[in-house]
């Protein structure tokens, strides 16, 4: 049985799969659930100044078996009422990290800092949400602003932040350059990809707010390479997310470079049954390879080429 | 993927709640619900109310703008339909009370049908705030039902709450098992009067819904989503849930009282 | 049956299902062959100015049944040798466009107007590759790189001039609303999505230049909302392409705003018979929704939103 | 999606020809070919000279650099296989006779094998530059098939190109089919032979190939692709190219002379 446990700039998982931000992380119950349920580790629904009730539906669109449109609109319970989530995970044991999306530098910063305070082991921050005014990739697509969030960031928390990259740009090293270069702990990517879906014979978007993120099995091949150009440009550890549904998928994101990953959409496909199935599935396939512990593969395509 | 399926009948059920038919071929229990989309307006969960064969249907009670546009929705109108999601009532049972209030009934009468087939016996416990809003009263009684009704206003049937009729029915007779829908605090009480008869209860929940997939956290309740754990749970799982009956979310997940 | 025919910036096409750079493209007898099979008209192979090989193989991979990844390396016969293909798919009575790629404005122009010279309708500039060093995206993900090339070739060729956008950037609005400002008559938009395969068992990646670009129906949703919010930013017609192969794919896309549309991995997935498929398809779909011509559709879903 | 398959048996054929077998489930017909990657280096198609079963294989002449490792591979090595592709050989046929030239044989001799399940009668004209290059001469004689053999330094049978072998043949007997792989002209010379006697003929082709899917154009040949229209063509799909015999592309997709 390989040893599945990863350290991730000052944590130790028990295993890489962490739950991804907006996927039962609204909740506290939700949370302790996935952790129940074999995740490493959960990261909460991302945090806001005040309450968001996000866009009207359909605010989801499945696109048939491999990928997934939303435009959620960043709902969530606001700064203010959401420690109290956080701590019904934590006392169950879950290490939770924090997501918080904000409009500019010193809002990241405030709210970095309030959601700290909670108790969480790390911060994450979402600068790449592709459909939300204002916010996520409006705020974190030019490498300036990106170093310039991370470093008021770092300046107000002592925990690991975590910078969470988009892929709709030409150049997602040199975003996560900028956040190193700001002082991150850590990089993840990839969000999704900006995407419309389109309902002929009501000639219309299908999602309220028409633009929205493709997640799911079709953009694991993009995350890849952006986890791939990522780890070519830093020294901080990445963590690789985008259509992840077996552990092979997960392996190949630690050998592109990731160090840890996490699971979105196959909550939605599979059910929350898949943590318990990726860790027997990464488990089994490192046995198979020859790893005794998933840490010797981190970044091992890269010695190839 | 929603289909876009034309409604090809609409049926003023009372004077708030409107059935609308439409050919939707996937197969359904009831308990299940569907996703409908109005194109231009919201999306919002619906049960079916009619599970069996293409012709699937909803039965609608206007609680706000959507639901007051769905039910403006005419024959030849287009909706976006997407499920059935959930789970739904186990319907082989032999000897069943049905407890429904307002709209509930909606959930309640095709998992009526479909019980009948298997030959059960069943008693229908109706409420509505008037005796013009009981829904699907004929329905049951067609199904051979015995109906018993309660009005908020005494119009016809018990005086007040339909969960003194349950009661009621529970003291007098043996069931196998309550199907209950309605608002959360008449299925608190219909449940504690199921225990102290020790008959099983299952319950149709309903909280705000986004995905439908398990996904969102919108529709958490305790550690289950209605959307994919539910809509119907059994008493335990309704009784293990400090929200039951007290909290749900509003659209932005905070948790707000009934 | 609903009318299939388009005007695209002069041209007018028989139906709007071109055969995209790079499949079917190498040969005249090819792009003759994918013009009898119902195509509306073709696109070249991207040409160069000196013969290339492309990479070794492994040059494609297939990802499960909805994408497909490429890393071809634009091998091509070149400005000299070509010619004599363009001429084979003139005389069998297709209507070609030519296709070239280059490191720099120059370059471009005189590729373009070599290829001008052979009789094709249009040329399209491929400033979209995502996989070869010095070409594609490497120029065009700036808008005023954009803008340069596309101006000095429309300074050099009389025909209609079309920039292959990518979808590798924060902006491709940005980038179409440069290349109509340089004088291009079209754009087109998607290339393929930066993209890697790695393979677990061998601990390496599975084309031989590493990274490569997605295609096919997985990037079918990106494609849309480029095209979408290309048609708000431009008033030039915009072509539609990326994992489209059904009629409504393509009505799809159309409705968020092409007028033509391309067809690459489809061929590969489906067979050249594909394009007999579409035009049916779409006159079918036309024919349901009550569009007595595909040109009415154009656009449809944005006034909706 | 490839496969990464042991190699579980290397067997040295010939001087310059090498036999690999391995593992690979999927089934396959006589004629299809495979895409071999071998890791760290290029990737090249190889028809299946073994196609029956689960154990496949491929035989491997020395052209060049890549072809030299294939053959330096030995048992327990990994190789990346996807295939089959293209059409096979139509192996119900009655009398057949199979002209194979240097590692033409690798296709043949899986077409051979199959026919002879079907009750072929079989005549080989095998041909190879000496007579320890003559390939896969054991396993024709051994599905029953009279083999005749022609050797370019004259070390063994007739002396000089093996489609004087053929000619003869067709002179003498009656055939209901002619399958042939080799270079390109010699393949043209058993055409015109098998044309003369009125004989249907089937020639596997070769062109460089990298998608082989159908899609990028690498393996043109006239109006064809060799990777999905082939690479088994018959006689008038060959004649009708007029590329057949005189000109090839190289891998920037330049029409080269032979
Ligand atoms: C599983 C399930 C099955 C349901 N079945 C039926 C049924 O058969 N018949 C019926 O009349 N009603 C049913 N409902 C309730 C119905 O979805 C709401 O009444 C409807 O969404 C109200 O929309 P509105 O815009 O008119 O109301 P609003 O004015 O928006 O709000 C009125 C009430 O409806 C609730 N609501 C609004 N949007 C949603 C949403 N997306 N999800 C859940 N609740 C929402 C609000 O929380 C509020 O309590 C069901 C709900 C669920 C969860
Ligand atoms: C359908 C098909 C089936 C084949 N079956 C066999 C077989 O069973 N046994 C066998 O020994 N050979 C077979 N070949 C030929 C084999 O693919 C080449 O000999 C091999 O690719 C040479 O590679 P190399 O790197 O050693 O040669 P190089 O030094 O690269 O070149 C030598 C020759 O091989 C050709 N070649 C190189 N790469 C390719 C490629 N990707 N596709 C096609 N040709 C290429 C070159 O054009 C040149 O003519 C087949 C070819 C095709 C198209
Ligand atoms: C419904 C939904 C909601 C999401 N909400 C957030 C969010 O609030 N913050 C965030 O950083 N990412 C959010 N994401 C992106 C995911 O965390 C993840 O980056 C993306 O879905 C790709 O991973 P997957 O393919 O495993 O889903 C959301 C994704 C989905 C599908
Ligand atoms: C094998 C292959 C080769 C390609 N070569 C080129 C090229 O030379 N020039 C170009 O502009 N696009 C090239 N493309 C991109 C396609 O033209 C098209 O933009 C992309 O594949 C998306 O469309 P699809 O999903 O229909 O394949 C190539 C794509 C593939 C799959
Ligand atoms: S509605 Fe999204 S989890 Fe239930
Ligand atoms: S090898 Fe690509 S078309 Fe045949």
């Amino acid at each position: 049985m390989a040893d599945l446990s990863v350290r991730l700039a000052g944590l130790v998982l028990r295993n890489p799969f962490l739950l991804a931000s907006g996927i039962w992380g609204e909740s506290g119950d939700s949370l302790s659930g996935a952790w129940s349920a074999g995740a490493g580790g959960v990261i909460t629904k991302s945090i806001g100044t005040a309450p968001r009730p996000g866009y009207p539906n359909p605010t989801v669109e499945t696109y048939e078996r491999w990928g997934l449109l939303n435009a959620m609109g960043l709902p969530n319970p606001g700064i203010d009422e959401y420690p109290r989530e956080i701590e019904v995970a934590r006392r169950a044991g879950a290490p939770v990290v924090g997501s918080v999306f904000a409009g500019d530098a010193a809002e990241f910063a405030r709210l970095a800092r309030r959601i700290a305070a909670t108790g969480v082991v790390a911060v994450e921050l979402n600068l790449s949400c592709p459909h939300a005014e204002g916010f996520g990739t409006e705020v974190g697509s030019e490498p300036e602003d990106v170093e310039r969030i991370v470093r008021a960031v770092v300046a107000e928390v002592r925990l690991p932040v975590i910078a969470k990259i988009t892929p709709n740009t030409s150049d997602p090293a040199g975003l996560a350059a900028a956040a190193e270069q700001g002082g991150a702990a850590a990089v993840s990517a990839i969000n999704t990809l900006r995407a419309l879906a389109i309902d002929v014979h009501l000639r219309r978007p299908v999602l309220s707010h028409g633009l929205g993120g493709l997640s799911g099995p079709a953009i694991k091949p993009v995350g890849l390479a952006c986890v791939w150009q990522i780890f070519e440009a830093v020294s901080i550890p990445v963590v690789g997310i985008g259509g992840i549904r077996t552990g092979r998928d997960a392996l190949e994101y630690v050998m592109a470079g990731a160090r840890a990953v996490e699971i979105g959409t196959a909550v939605a496909f599979d059910g929350i049954g898949v943590f318990e199935r990726l860790n027997r599935e990464l488990s089994a396939l490192l046995d198979e390879i020859g790893y005794a512990r998933l840490e010797e593969a981190v970044g091992a395509a890269h010695t190839k080429l | 993927m929603r289909t876009i399926v034309r409604v090809t009948e609409r049926v003023q059920e009372t004077p708030s709640t409107v059935t609308l038919r439409f050919p939707y071929p996937p197969s359904a229990a009831p308990g299940q619900f569907v996703m409908v989309w109005i194109p231009g307006d919201d999306e919002i969960p619906m049960s079916l109310s009619y599970t069996q064969g293409v012709s699937k249907g909803i039965t609608v009670k206007v609680m706000g703008e959507t639901s007051r546009h769905v039910q403006a929705i005419e024959p030849g109108a287009s909706l976006g339909i997407r499920g059935p999601y959930g789970n739904h009532f186990d319907v082989r049972a032999r000897r069943v009370l049905v407890v429904g209030g307002g709209s509930g009934a909606a959930v309640l009468a095709p998992a009526a049908a479909e019980a009948r087939t298997f030959g059960a016996e069943l008693v229908v416990a109706l409420g509505a705030i008037r005796a013009d809003e009981l829904l699907f009263r004929e329905r049951f009684r067609s199904l051979g039902a015995r109906v018993r009704v309660a009005t908020d206003d005494g119009s016809e049937g018990h005086a007040g709450y339909v969960t003194a009729v349950a009661e009621d029915e529970l003291a007098r007779h043996r069931f196998d098992a309550v199907w209950t829908c309605g608002p959360e605090v008449m299925m608190r009480k219909v449940l504690a009067a199921a225990e102290a008869h020790g008959v099983p209860l299952f319950g149709s929940m309903e909280r705000h819904m986004k995905c439908a997939l398990g996904m969102c956290d919108a529709c958490a309740f305790g550690s289950y989503h209605v959307c994919s754990d539910g809509p119907v749970f059994p008493a335990d799982r309704l009784k293990a849930t400090a929200d039951f009956g007290r909290f749900h979310r509003d659209p932005s997940g905070r948790r707000v009282p009934f």
